[in-house]
């Protein structure tokens, strides 16, 4: 492994971080909480507490490119319990978003999986399990991951199968919405 | 009037951000000012030296130096000005460095403002007059407040040097923290067997009172004579005759009641002596468990008591006694942690304080010092130390270091092996804080001798597995990994905070008290024993976290300083006090109304009535100056010219 | 000196010198940087600071004014600081009648560990200041003449008194005339349409007594001289609240004075009446009915209805009977309704805080600095040692400027805080016409708002509420400096 | 006012039965929502993990309806809706984002905007655990459960706090307590269970699962309940997924905590959507009914 030379160090990536989520990430003091925390730990490539640390020392590849992103649960336990009162979720949210616009997305199954979300969500106002599946499979190119489960879950209708529409042009409203926020990303030279 | 000006550059600590050559040449323009100039240094000797000799080479009456905060060196330079035959008082400081210079990088606005705080000094010092001093007598005898072992140490040097000593200390027996821990750190002696003799001595000194299981109710009067009502809480136990000998505490039937002592590990009789070593050795009653204060019936007490102490209608008792000196040592209490939900908030029997494991160690404590899990009572294997809990946590209020838990959490820890070979610790931490003589050298003995498993990381969460573990989810951050522990014990390093009610105590004493309420010492770095009130000094946590040894510094120190204080036979009265201008009096007495200290009085002055100030009394607040509608009562070095020059000094410009 | 054109303003800090001074060493010490505009006098205790110190700055060049205290509880002096917030709040509530941008003044509560918080209040202090901009000089106020609209609706029927019981009341005077060494009432003065205080010391004086519209005086203000006396005073509703407040200081014994009282029906604002009789050479005759008097000066005949032409204070009184009387005569007039802003007060709450300091400059220019206000006034008590004509203290200088003025009647009215009864006599007898009693009922109107509902000379027994504090305080709240 | 109710879109499909249990209960104990109409998703955790201003835009329109419709409060039995919800109205507090959101909207949204609260909290607030347990009437006896939050009922914590304690909330165990049930401190109750990765990575939420239900099995109880859609449907549907993450055979039903009430209620089973429950609740309804039984015994 090769030494990270600090004198590089992207100190504007550490200010877009703070500024962004609005959090003080100089008041991280590494006590690890956040790690310790985690549920999802287990499934990172780098733990929350040296991602913060990451952050600190303007790291930015490692951060964006950090699998643990996409693997974070949004549960919040980590800003929960944080010694320092750092919204810790708030800033993996943050580089999470950062790291869609620079379309460094390490897992994109996950994303691929969320994106099929928003779809249905654009075309019907709500979202539907049967046309999220459907999305999520030709986004990924793979079978129903839970072939184990479709005998409970067709036979306790865990799955809505009909797509339940918004009556009153809900659905176009959120369309727009949805259009309207595509437009403003790429005109602000985000990827969305 | 002739008036000189030291522009004082402190180094580069004002000379850095204010051009001090243009203040001066600024101020050499200022009304009555002859002799203006910028040393580099006014506090040190030849800085003083030079305010010397200007003030007789220029014939100076009146000098002002621009430096640092009044409250730092006013009293050094009033000295000063006093040698080369000024009187103290006609003396002024601007302060531009706490003020100016350290706030502000501007050197432009920095040295304008320099210059007018200059010029404000000069417009007060132009109105200034003499003050001189009455001398009083002290009450040469001290108060000292906690008998925890800063107290005691406080108490022993005084009472060494023949001065007359008040303890006063609220629990039963004295000895504070101290007395419940089972060892000390670096070395491993006994507690008790430290402890105990100076507790002895305490007890056997003919110069000392001690009025245990006592608080004060209030404080009134000044450096030399203060008044003090100490409240004797109700013991129901007539102390001048109980002997301590025990018998009432054999036979009290209510033997469910928490031992406080014991820091709740143990059950204890409602008529108890808090330890057999307690100073003094007397019983008290605790009314919320004895039956007969309960519910009318019992009496078993009474009944066995040799000496017919037990008096189930006692009251408290408030006795007065006046000193001339107050040392606070009033120690400290452990945060709240059940506060931490995440650590069960205290539903998890196996989860106990450090302190309740002093308890749990000591052979004097209710396992008789076998170390056993409080819920099974079984001896556990895995014990996990979890440090910093209430310590170094903005996220409840509490950003600062606790100090000794580190070390004491060592101690633990080498204790556990010593108690249960076959035992296995762990210990959570952040950082290793052991900077004082061999704690470092020990701290690395609990590792490399003793086997403990320091883990470097915080613990996010303990829980019950439901098969008699507790899994203790912490990270260590130098593997970058979560780790979990499956343990029988947790002991929780809790943080320390100003005693309860200090903050109530520290409005008694007029004395400050910061955010978490530990009392502020007059000077950080250079009076950590005085306060900013005179005659009242600090020894112990009460004024910030620190150990055993710092404790006992602290409260010789705090002894010594009484017995400076006490060396003399006279004390000087501070002379910026009220004065009555007799012919503007009217007499409306709103100053008598308003007097926070009953300073001022009415009496007759060739048949009319007239206010006047008691001398010795007033404090010097100016409450009555702003009260007063004519102007009849001014305060002395403060009056409505001097504060109306200042600003007008501002504003007339 | 001035200040640093476009880059500071001038602020004025007052700092107690056991917390705040130390508050903002500790934030000196911590390197906590702040903006540059605040000058700091330090004194030993908020309670020192008087709120004319003050209003001195504001009104002699300083922008803003900040002071700061312990904390409330741990005032090093035990009680100054409480003293210091009821006194401090009054002040605030004061300033925008002057014309004066009350938010120019601040006062908040920082401790000696408290740096954080200093440096946070003198930031959000110098900005606010900052957003307001330069105070305006008051010697460059435009000019501005406005007069109050008298026309207000009274709350008690207005009337000349034509039923009042004054032979009754002369019986009762005389009867009780040998144990006093007089008693104060009036009589008509130098003719029929003019009154003067009367000192009833035989039997044959009391025939000279009169009661009516005319009786303008505020008696009152004679009795602290008689201190040590036995006296006996006739009294309007408004005139005994001045008593009542006398004997509450202290400056008279209950046991000397012996009170009478009629209901009063209202008094004649005699700056107007004059002002319409014009410069005549004789009164030819008065004559009163139930709604007013009709006065015949040099054969001309002008007629003065009550409900147009009583004093200002008269529209809002809620006390035309007595608040305390040894004797008590005719029948109690009805009060119905609650209290009106009065008309001065009305006259500037209508006005922007600009028109008002344009106002009062104006006015000021007018005023010829005779005193006559403070000696007609029966709570100012410091008479010959009054500050405004003392070298020591120095609080207003001979120099003949309306701010010199100006700040001499806001010492007035600030001395007057929590006391001033509203009777209105320094308005009365102000030879211009300068309608100065409105600072005091700004300062009433302050105190009743702040300290549930008080009223000056309404109770002798009660604490004045600057001169008394409570711990908690519920309707003076401390300033949030995160807002 | 009117409370306007916002059901969330699990609502139709995978947690229909959480849907009719909690109208069931909620008409027997009295308390009436006006429908939300034309309501849409709240965008859950793709639209935030995309871009705070489209999550909140999606939540803002729904509240903005709300809004217009006079409502005082929103309630939601989804937690993941009720922290979108709640997230918009506390950001939209700051102009800046209110204006960037503003436009991405078809018009402007009001300058009020409602509060959104769980429909637990609703209850407990409104009746209290002593009301509801007036209004049982097949108390659940001999029922031994543990209360399972998950990550966003009680979360996060700055925006919660109304709710009680982030790390112990305490509602609905005393719901169920005032129903009669004897119900455990269950030291887990706000762990993740993996939420909405169970799709895309599924170990990760078998796992996560597999931990809580081991806990909860280990002590000894005799159900689970739960009071989020996607929480239910991890523990329930992916109940063996989530065993053989874990080497284990879990067997442990996870209920809705509406669903326990409407049994406490004597409301028809049939009414609450038991039959959708994968894990068989029929041992728990067995002993309930023993219990019962017993009880009319004596």
């Amino acid at each position: 492994m090769d030494a990270i030379n600090l004198s590089h160090k992207d100190a504007a990536f550490t200010r877009a971080v703070a500024t962004r989520s609005g959090q003080s990430v100089t008041a991280c003091y590494q006590c690890g909480n956040c790690t310790a925390g985690c549920p999802a730990g287990f499934t990172y490539d780098m733990p929350v507490s040296q991602i913060m640390r990451g952050v600190q020392l303007g790291l930015k590849d490692q951060v964006l490119n950090a699998k643990s992103l996409w693997m974070c649960l949004s549960c919040s336990t980590c800003t929960l319990r944080c010694p320092n009162d750092i919204d810790v979720a708030g800033i993996m949210e943050t580089l999470r978003h950062m790291a869609r616009e620079q379309g460094q997305v390490s897992v994109p199954k996950v994303n691929k999986f969320w994106m099929s979300f928003l779809d249905t969500v654009r075309i019907f106002g709500r979202s539907y399990e049967i046309g999220v599946m459907a999305l999520y499979m030709m986004r990924s190119l793979r079978v129903f991951t839970d072939v184990d489960l479709a005998p409970d879950a067709l036979s306790k209708q865990k799955l809505g199968l009909m797509p339940h529409v918004t009556p009153n042009g809900g659905a176009e409203a959120v369309g727009r919405i949805m259009q309207r926020f595509k437009e403003r990303a790429d005109r602000e030279g985000g990827a969305a | 009037m002739r008036i000189g000006v030291f522009i004082c550059h402190c180094g580069s600590n004002i000379g850095g951000t204010v051009d001090c050559a243009k203040v001066a040449a600024l101020a050499a323009t200022f009304p009555d000012v002859v002799y203006a100039t910028d040393p580099m240094y006014t506090c040190a000797e030849p800085g003083q030296a030079a305010i010397e000799e200007a003030i007789k080479n220029y014939q100076l009456d009146g000098v002002v130096v621009a430096s640092c905060s009044p409250r730092m060196h006013e009293p050094t330079f009033r000295r000063t000005v006093e040698r080369a035959g000024l009187n103290r008082y006609m003396f002024e400081m601007a302060n531009i460095r706490e003020h100016v210079s350290w706030i502000g990088k501007d050197i432009e606005a920095n040295t304008n403002k320099a210059a007018e705080l200059v010029k404000m000094a000069v417009a007060k010092l132009r109105n200034n007059k003499a003050l001189h001093a009455a001398s009083f007598d002290v009450n040469k005898k001290v108060l000292v407040i906690g008998g925890g072992v800063a107290g005691i140490q406080a108490a022993l040097d005084c009472a060494e040097g023949g001065i007359p000593v008040v303890l006063v200390e609220r629990e039963a027996t004295i000895g504070g923290k101290m007395a419940k821990l089972d060892k000390t750190f670096p070395t491993v002696d006994c507690s008790a067997c430290i402890l105990g003799p100076k507790m002895v001595d305490v007890a056997q000194s003919p110069n000392i009172t001690t009025y245990a299981y006592s608080e004060i109710e209030s404080i009134s009067g000044y450096v030399g004579n203060f008044t003090v009502t100490i409240r004797k809480k109700t013991t129901y136990v007539d102390w001048s005759k109980c002997t301590g000998c025990g018998a009432c505490t054999e036979k009290c039937p209510s033997k469910k009641t928490p031992d406080a002592f014991n820091e709740v590990t143990g059950l204890t009789t409602a008529i108890t002596i808090a330890f057999p070593q307690a100073i003094p050795k007397k019983a008290v009653i605790n009314a919320q468990h004895c039956k007969k204060l309960l519910t009318g019936k019992c009496g078993v007490c009474a009944k066995t008591c040799p000496t017919g102490a037990i008096n189930y209608e006692m009251k408290d008792e408030l006795v007065t006694e006046t000193v001339g000196a107050i040392v606070a040592a009033t120690g400290y209490d452990l945060v709240d942690w059940t506060q931490y939900e995440q650590y069960g908030g205290g539903r998890y029997p196996d989860v106990i304080t450090s302190l309740q494991y002093e308890r749990l160690l000591s052979a004097s404590g209710p396992t008789g010092g076998h170390i056993v899990r409080p819920s099974d009572g079984k001896e556990p294997k895995n014990v996990v130390f979890i440090q910093c809990v209430g310590s170094r946590d903005r996220s409840i209020g509490r950003p600062y270091c606790s100090g000794f838990c580190c070390m004491y959490t060592a101690k633990q820890a080498v204790l556990t092996k010593d108690h249960m070979p076959d035992s296995q610790s762990y210990v959570f931490y952040m950082d290793i804080r052991a900077n004082g003589k061999l704690y470092d050298e020990f701290q690395r003995r609990a590792v490399e001798e003793y086997g403990t498993e320091y883990i470097r990381g915080r613990v996010s969460k303990i829980y019950p597995d439901g098969k008699g573990h507790l899994i203790v989810k912490g990270a260590d951050t130098l593997l970058g990994q979560a780790v979990e522990v499956e343990a029988d014990l947790v002991v929780l390093a809790v943080g320390v905070e100003a005693a309860k009610g200090a903050a109530r105590l520290a409005e008694k004493l007029r004395i400050s008290y910061d955010s978490y309420g530990f009392f502020m010492e007059s000077h950080v770095k250079l009076k950590p024993v005085e306060t900013n009130t005179a005659g009242v000094y600090l020894a112990g946590v009460c004024q910030g976290v620190k150990d055993i040894p710092a404790s006992v510094a602290q409260g010789s120190a705090a002894a010594a300083k009484v017995l400076s204080l006490f060396s003399k036979d006279k004390l000087q009265s501070d002379p910026q006090i009220s004065q009555v201008d007799i012919k503007r009096c009217i007499a409306c007495g709103k100053c008598v109304q308003t007097c926070p200290f009953g300073a001022i009085e009415l009496f007759d002055f060739r048949g009319q009535q007239k206010a006047r100030v008691i001398e010795t009394v007033c404090q010097g607040c100016g409450l009555c100056t702003a009260t007063c509608p004519q102007g009849a009562i001014q305060l002395a070095h403060f009056t409505d010219n001097q504060i109306l020059a200042e600003v007008d000094a501002l504003c007339q410009c | 000196m001035s200040v640093l054109a476009g880059k500071e303003l001038r602020i004025v800090g007052f700092l107690c010198n056991w917390c705040s001074y130390g508050g903002a060493d500790t934030a000196g010490v911590a390197r906590a940087t702040q903006p540059t505009d605040l000058r700091i006098v330090r004194v030993p205790c908020s309670g020192r600071i008087d709120p004319l110190f003050i209003l001195r700055a504001l009104l002699h060049g300083a922008d803003g004014v900040l002071v700061s205290g312990c904390h409330p509880g741990d005032c090093h002096y035990a009680e100054g600081n409480y003293y210091a917030r009821r006194r401090l709040e009054i002040l605030k509530q004061f300033l925008p009648v002057l014309g004066i941008d009350p938010r120019r003044f601040e006062y908040t509560w920082i401790s000696a560990s408290e740096g954080q918080r200093w440096q946070l209040a003198v930031t959000k202090f110098t900005q606010q200041i900052h957003e307001l901009g330069a105070a305006p000089a008051f010697e460059n106020a435009e000019k501005l003449i406005q007069i109050a609209d008298m026309a207000l609706t009274a709350l008690r029927p207005l009337g000349t008194g034509q039923h009042a019981a004054l032979a009754d009341l002369k019986k009762a005077i005389v009867e009780k005339l040998p144990e006093l060494d007089c008693v104060i009432g009036w009589q008509q003065s130098y003719d029929a349409a003019h009154s003067a205080p009367l000192f009833m010391r035989k039997p044959e004086d009391v025939e000279k007594l009169v009661w009516g519209p005319l009786n303008v005086n505020n008696l009152a203000t004679y009795l602290p001289q008689y201190k040590g006396k036995k006296v006996g005073i006739v009294v309007k509703g408004c005139d005994s609240r001045s008593v009542t407040q006398l004997l509450q200081e202290g400056l008279i014994n209950r046991d000397d004075v012996v009170v009478f009282s009629m209901p009063c029906e209202g008094t004649l604002d005699m700056a107007r009446i004059n002002q319409a009789l014009g410069a005549y050479q004789h009164i030819d005759k008065v004559a009163y009915d139930e709604a007013g008097v009709s006065i015949t000066a040099d054969g001309k005949e002008h007629r003065f209805c009550m409900v147009e032409y009583a004093q200002g204070k008269c529209y809002s009184c809620a006390t035309p009977g007595a608040v305390l009387a040894d004797v008590r005569l005719g029948t109690p007039t009805p009060v119905t309704g609650t209290p009106a802003t009065p008309p001065e007060l009305a006259l500037l709450d209508s006005m922007s805080l600009s028109e008002r300091f344009a106002f009062w400059h104006t006015q000021m220019e007018r005023c010829i600095r005779c005193y006559a206000c403070r000696n007609a006034c029966p709570m100012c008590v410091c008479r010959d040692y009054c500050v405004a004509e003392s070298r020591d203290p120095h609080w207003l200088t001979q120099e003949d400027t309306a701010t010199e003025k100006f700040f001499f009647q806001t010492i007035h009215a600030l001395h007057l805080a929590g006391r001033c009864t509203g009777c209105g006599e320094c308005q009365r007898a102000c030879p211009v016409g300068i309608p100065i009693l409105a600072l005091r009922q700004q300062i009433a109107r302050a105190v009743a708002q702040t300290f549930e509902g008080y009223r000056p000379g309404m109770n002798a027994k009660a604490t004045p509420p600057l001169m008394g504090f409570t711990v908690e305080e519920n309707n003076i709240k401390e300033k949030d400096w995160n807002k | 006012m009117s409370i306007v109710y916002y059901p969330g879109c699990s609502a139709a499909g995978t947690s229909s039965d959480y849907e009719k249990s909690t109208q069931a209960v909620c008409d027997a104990l009295g308390m009436s929502f006006t429908p939300l109409p034309d309501w849409n998703c709240c965008g859950s955790t793709p639209a935030h993990a995309t871009s705070t201003e489209l999550s909140a835009a999606l939540s803002v329109r729904n509240l903005d309806i709300a809004a217009k419709m006079g409502a005082e409060k929103v309630a939601t039995p989804c937690p993941s809706c009720l922290s979108n919800l709640r997230l918009a109205k506390k950001r939209m507090e700051k102009p800046e984002f209110r204006a960037r959101v503003d436009e991405l909207l078809d018009e402007a949204s009001s300058a009020e905007l409602p509060q959104t609260y769980s429909v637990m909290q609703l209850i407990y607030e409104k009746y209290g655990s002593e009301f509801v347990a007036h209004r049982v009437q097949r108390p659940l006896k001999g029922l031994k459960v543990a209360c399972y939050y998950g990550c966003l009922m009680s979360r996060p914590a700055d925006i919660m706090a109304d709710f009680g304690h982030p790390e112990n909330p305490q509602v609905m165990e005393s719901l169920l307590r005032a129903c009669g049930a004897e119900v455990v401190e269950f030291p887990l109750k706000t762990e993740c269970c993996g939420a909405s990765h169970g799709i895309p990575e599924r170990q990760l939420t078998a796992n996560l699962s597999g931990k809580i239900l081991e806990t909860a099995q280990n002590m000894g109880i005799d159900a689970l309940v739960a009071a989020c859609p996607l929480c239910q449907m991890n523990l329930d549907l992916r109940q063996k997924q989530a065993g053989k993450a874990m080497g284990k055979e879990f067997a442990l039903p996870v209920f809705y905590y509406t669903q326990m009430m409407g049994m406490a209620f004597g409301i028809k089973l049939s009414a609450l959507g038991l039959n959708k429950l994968v894990v068989s609740p029929e041992p728990v309804l067995k002993k309930w009914q023993a219990a019962l039984k017993e009880g009319v015994c004596e």
